[in-house]
């Protein structure tokens, strides 16, 4: 199987989306000459030209809201913010008109709008730069939430989310963009909703998503090798629709649950994981429902202290070993 | 034939009333046409009326935003709407729901949340949407459909139609910032949409000049190189001439501009403003007497002989039918069901037999 | 001890509190000249005149940052959001730069704001205008949230918004405005951060803030009579800080937990509660904590309705019950 | 009475170079406070290259917005401000700090992410503070800072105090919604603020014209009423001299202004721009050779007989000494710890004694 970066299953999804079918059209800051702040579109300006390929203003509320009012007719704008973080200024556009056109209007309007960037932390940029919304934008029904860990999930989740008939926002990483991974070839479609358990185990169940799998991941082999720890690792990868059966399979298999997100904690994706799986398999738990989030302030701008707030796998480690007590 | 002629006499007739009436969009005009607009006038404020009594029954809850005084405004913008032409407005949506030619029952009954509502009930005064007539809502949120707007023209010109947007907003929207960012994206890509100022003077209870610095609202576009203008939005005419100018110059040249309307409401904000603070009942009453849209076109078009005395009468007569028509069918149909919470939220569920996700979208 | 509404209690903590220190200010649309929206600023313009009691155009995002950048120079910005509902076009002044300037100054600036309004669904107006964010809010280190249940409360807490140092965002609720409460005279202050225990009781603990407050105790009623299941209600009244100590404490003693909340369940406050309460207090529960929360859709018009969409005390009755099995 | 006598001296040779100098603003300075000027540009030149250096030995993470070439208009406007005049600005803020002040050795540190950083090592290179010295930030979304910069007039103007905020932005800026709704309440309220475009003629990859439809970005103004100005920031008289006259008309008269600042910046948008996609290296050197705001102002003071050969050749040595100094204590400064990422969140909590809530303020 071809071995690419995230970056680049990214930018396939997106060309081939743009070949399949002409109503799709990229936009956002950056996206067309510049290449891309992140690299992302690069080459899909050259490969589509200006129609398709559109480079914005610094006016998030604006072009977002009017990628959504073209969408009402039949486009299907993918929208890049250059950052999630940047979502703050056009949060009215996104979640009070993408999520509720479709209810107020009584079902009669359509959205097929994906908005897709970066979401996380870890690259020493700040409070400003370093959010993670996913537990915002899943608490508005009407939103669909996808955050890819991998290549080959974010090029199937991506093609799924352009092809979505409702508004998707499609979370992704700038330090995931250069891990590179096995894409399979051709028309990968995967659908939103479904988790994938990224390793198998007994004793643990690890509920994780986005580059927290990894981290996870790290954790798991040391706590295998070293405390005879069989780990588990459930990589959710969509938030809204939730594969939830997955997680209590899982649970009901090693009765030990750790959640890890790169969240702030208060009323995080975590929160509501941990709500639903003790309401639905108390039975199932021999202890507790732990939690690894990030450490609860802004996010510190200081490269070393900042990888110590956010989950890692030194972090996760021992997280783990305190829901195995 | 006839109606053209028809047309050019109306044309001299009119003419001491309302300048704008020799405009070719006006003096094309047929007879029928012409009692059309005012007809639509007259059936907005009997709906008004009706829906402010059914309000004050308590059969109606939540904002009541009354167009009373506003009718030419959307009755003129709207009436010049060809196939690929879209509207898009605030909370204060009646009028332009009537003016795109929605059907009073499901107006009224969207009033009182019946299921049989033009949104099912489920948005309410504020959020009339009709995408089939091209028009958009009917939005709550003060200048956040006016980027929307500006999709609906950006849309038009993807698809390669020929058409524009009309993106109604109040003289309070203006300094919401997303209108700003909406005129920039406008002018600079050459959009075809018209943002239209519904200026009755008051955001509220704050006037203009107390919420809006500079010279003038309209005249804001100059800082987008957009062109601009002001009509008299108490007479039908002027508003169909002025917007027939902005609409073509939208679907012919890609341009963009800005048009504010003069008008007046007579009502308060909504139905639960006391209107006791702002201004004062003779500033109403100056408006009621000499510049009351429908009175205004009911004696340009008695001086045309497009209307008589006997012609009024019956579609008042027929428009308050229908407002009490439009009320007995909302009384008669029934709520939505609590089951109905969760539809019409995701396309994907309302459509199950072609869902591709998984997992769960609702949560307790 | 005098009886007055929610909406005066509000109103007499204003002036008091105007009052008292010449730096608080009252900004936002219509609360001057008009009055207030809801009428909580009645009579303030005429009493403190318009450098005090100032109406602003409809520019949140503008009005809210700049009574930010006042604060940092030691002004006491009282904002009024008309609904909080409109929050989400100032989001980023609010979540970006009050929740961050003083973490990114390295502890250098204090943003003594209150950003005070109604913040719930129920008055059939859609959804635009039902948001209850304050789990959106309290996500944010760096912000304080109040969520008053009543006259005394109100007044209390938001004395002590005004005083503190800290941004807070206080939610008040329109259809609360009309009820009546025991208002002790003079200067009563109530901690931010203390919850309060609305009834007391042995069976059942019923978390909750805010109107569900109310139905809360309706329900507690029936229960009582009609069930024979005494119910222990403990009202929150403020979500950042959280007095989780009082929440545990009750836990401790019945066992069972009912979370009652006007939220989106996604992600929301109470989903936060479940993650503590079973962390913390994993061994005192006798069954999974339970929530109500408003049914997961937009909030939905019809009148009618909308009451079954949200929390009331059948509603509250019914899943009481089913926390008792 | 030596040092007026050396301004009117000055005054007369610089004539031929910048017409500005014999502005009274600038007529009237010392020889020291000409040679002040001129040693900003340069410290903040080394500054910025020795962070480069720092940057791309991976001493510093993150972003890293080079002010290199638009010295002038930093060190031009922050050189007027008086004890209650107040700054804010964007992300590209290192060039404002040393103009109002600032230490280089906690600027240099707060890049390296140390405890001893302007703001503790939390804030990093787009967010430095310094409250001591009306510095208000260093700011990270495009266009947030501005509302807070009206807040701060807003503040002046209350309190009663006679001073006047400037908000700067970049040209890409001007189209964030929420500057338009600063512009209107700053207009509306005759507040003393002066908002000041940095037109460098990009944002990021994208030219002025690719983002800004209009007439002119300061010239949007008029919009609001406001009074505009443009002048050119390679010349940090002429930047002292048009800021002169807006910030008194802000102090004295509570009237609000835009001035945009012609300038240019030579490297990419942040160290991580490749920088080839939106201009061509001729530019960029045509740019350098011309219009280089030290090189200019140099040229300027040596005709006026305050610099010479020698003193040019101290001050840049003291400056590339100290931009050394800076980055060897960064290099020597300890980084935060963990315990202090939960610091600076809460005024409380960093004034216990003082603490009057109760309750966790902190989540796991
Ligand atoms: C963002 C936002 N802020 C405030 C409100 C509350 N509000 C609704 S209508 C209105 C006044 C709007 O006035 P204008 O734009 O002149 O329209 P008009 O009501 O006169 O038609 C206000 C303040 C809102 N709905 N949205
Ligand atoms: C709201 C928001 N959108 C996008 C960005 C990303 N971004 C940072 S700087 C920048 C360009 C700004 O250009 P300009 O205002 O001209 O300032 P300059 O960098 O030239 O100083 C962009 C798009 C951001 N920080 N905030
Ligand atoms: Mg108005
Ligand atoms: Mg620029």
């Amino acid at each position: 199987m071809p071995v690419i970066t995230y970056r680049e299953a990214i930018r396939h999804a997106l060309a081939e989306e743009l070949e399949r079918d002409s109503n799709v059209v990229v936009l956002g800051e950056e996206v067309a000459q510049f290449n891309g702040a992140y690299k992302v579109t690069e080459g899909l300006l050259a490969k589509f030209g200006p129609k398709r390929i559109v480079d914005t203003p610094i006016s998030e509320a604006g072009f977002i809201g009017m990628g959504l009012g073209a969408s009402m007719l039949g486009v299907r704008p993918v929208m890049e913010l250059m950052f999630w973080s940047f979502y703050s200024v056009a949060f009215d556009q996104i979640l009070n008109n993408a999520a509720n056109v479709r209810y107020m209007s009584g079902g009669q309007i359509n959205c097929p709008i994906v908005i897709r960037g970066p979401a996380n932390g870890g690259t020493n940029v700040g409070a400003t730069h370093s959010h993670t919304p996913e537990n915002v934008l899943a608490n508005h029904p009407g939103i669909k939430v996808v955050v890819p860990s991998t290549a080959a999930d974010a090029k199937g989740l991506l093609k799924a989310a352009i092809r979505d008939n409702d508004p998707v926002m499609f979370l992704e990483n700038t330090l995931l963009y250069g891990e590179k991974g096995e894409v399979p070839d051709g028309d990968i479609v995967i659908p939103l909703g479904l988790a994938d358990i990224k390793r198998e185990g007994t004793d643990l169940t690890i509920v994780t998503y986005g580059r927290s799998v990894h981290h996870s991941l790290a954790a798991a082999a040391i706590l295998e090798k070293e405390h005879n720890i069989s780990v588990e690792i459930v990589d959710l990868r969509t938030i809204r629709p939730l594969d939830i059966d997955t997680v209590l399979k899982s649970v009901a298999k090693t009765h030990r649950v750790l959640i890890v997100e790169e969240q702030k904690p208060f009323a995080s994706v975590g929160s509501q994981l941990a709500f639903m799986i003790q309401k639905e398999a108390f039975d199932e738990l021999d202890g507790p429902i732990h939690r690894l989030a990030t450490i609860d302030a802004p996010a510190i701008y200081s490269p070393p202290v900042e990888t110590e707030q956010l989950p890692n796998p030194a972090r996760v480690l021992k997280a783990a070993l305190a829901a195995m007590e | 034939m006839s109606k053209k002629t028809t047309a050019t006499a109306d044309k001299n007739d009119a003419a001491q009333v309302s300048p704008a009436a020799q405009a070719p969009v006006n003096a094309k005009l047929t007879k029928d046409e012409r009692i059309e607009l005012y007809r639509k006038m007259v059936r907005i404020r009997r709906f008004e009326e009706r829906s402010l009594r059914a309000y004050q029954a308590k059969k109606i809850g939540g904002f009541l935003h009354l167009y009373i005084g506003q009718e030419a405004v959307a009755v003129g913008a709207c009436s010049l709407m060809g196939k690929h032409d879209h509207v898009i407005t605030a909370y204060r949506d009646h009028g332009h729901a009537i003016a795109v030619g929605m059907d009073s029952k499901p107006l009224m009954a969207e009033l009182y949340g019946k299921v049989t509502g033009c949104s099912k009930g489920k948005g309410g005064s504020m959020h009339y949407f009709d995408p089939s007539r091209n028009y958009w809502g009917g939005h709550g949120i003060v200048g956040g459909q006016i980027p929307l707007g500006v999709g609906l023209a950006y849309g038009v010109k993807y698809l390669g139609q020929k058409g524009a947007a009309m993106a109604f907003m109040g003289d309070g929207a203006v300094n919401q910032g997303a209108v700003h960012e909406a005129y920039n994206l406008a002018a600079l890509w050459d959009l075809p949409v018209v943002f239209v100022i519904e200026n009755n003077r008051y955001s509220m209870g704050t006037s203009q000049e107390r919420s809006s610095a500079g010279p003038g609202l309209a005249q804001r576009a100059e800082a987008y190189g957009m062109a601009w203008d002001v009509c008299d939005g108490h007479d039908v005419y002027e508003v169909r001439a002025t917007m027939d100018k902005a609409l073509n110059r939208a679907r012919d040249e890609f341009k963009p501009s800005v048009v504010e309307i003069d008008t007046y409401r007579y009502r308060g904000h909504s139905v639960a403003d006391p209107d006791k603070t702002y201004r004062d009942k003779a500033e109403i009453e100056e408006y009621q007497r000499t510049r009351d849209p429908i009175t205004l076109f009911q004696q340009t078009l008695l001086g045309e002989g497009v209307l008589n005395e006997a012609l009024v009468e019956l579609i008042d007569t027929e428009a308050r039918a229908e407002a009490d028509i439009a009320a007995d069918f909302s009384e008669a149909s029934p709520y939505p069901t609590v089951e109905d919470i969760q539809k019409d939220v995701y396309w994907e569920v309302d459509n199950p037999t072609q869902r591709t996700s998984q997992g769960r979208l609702f949560f307790e």
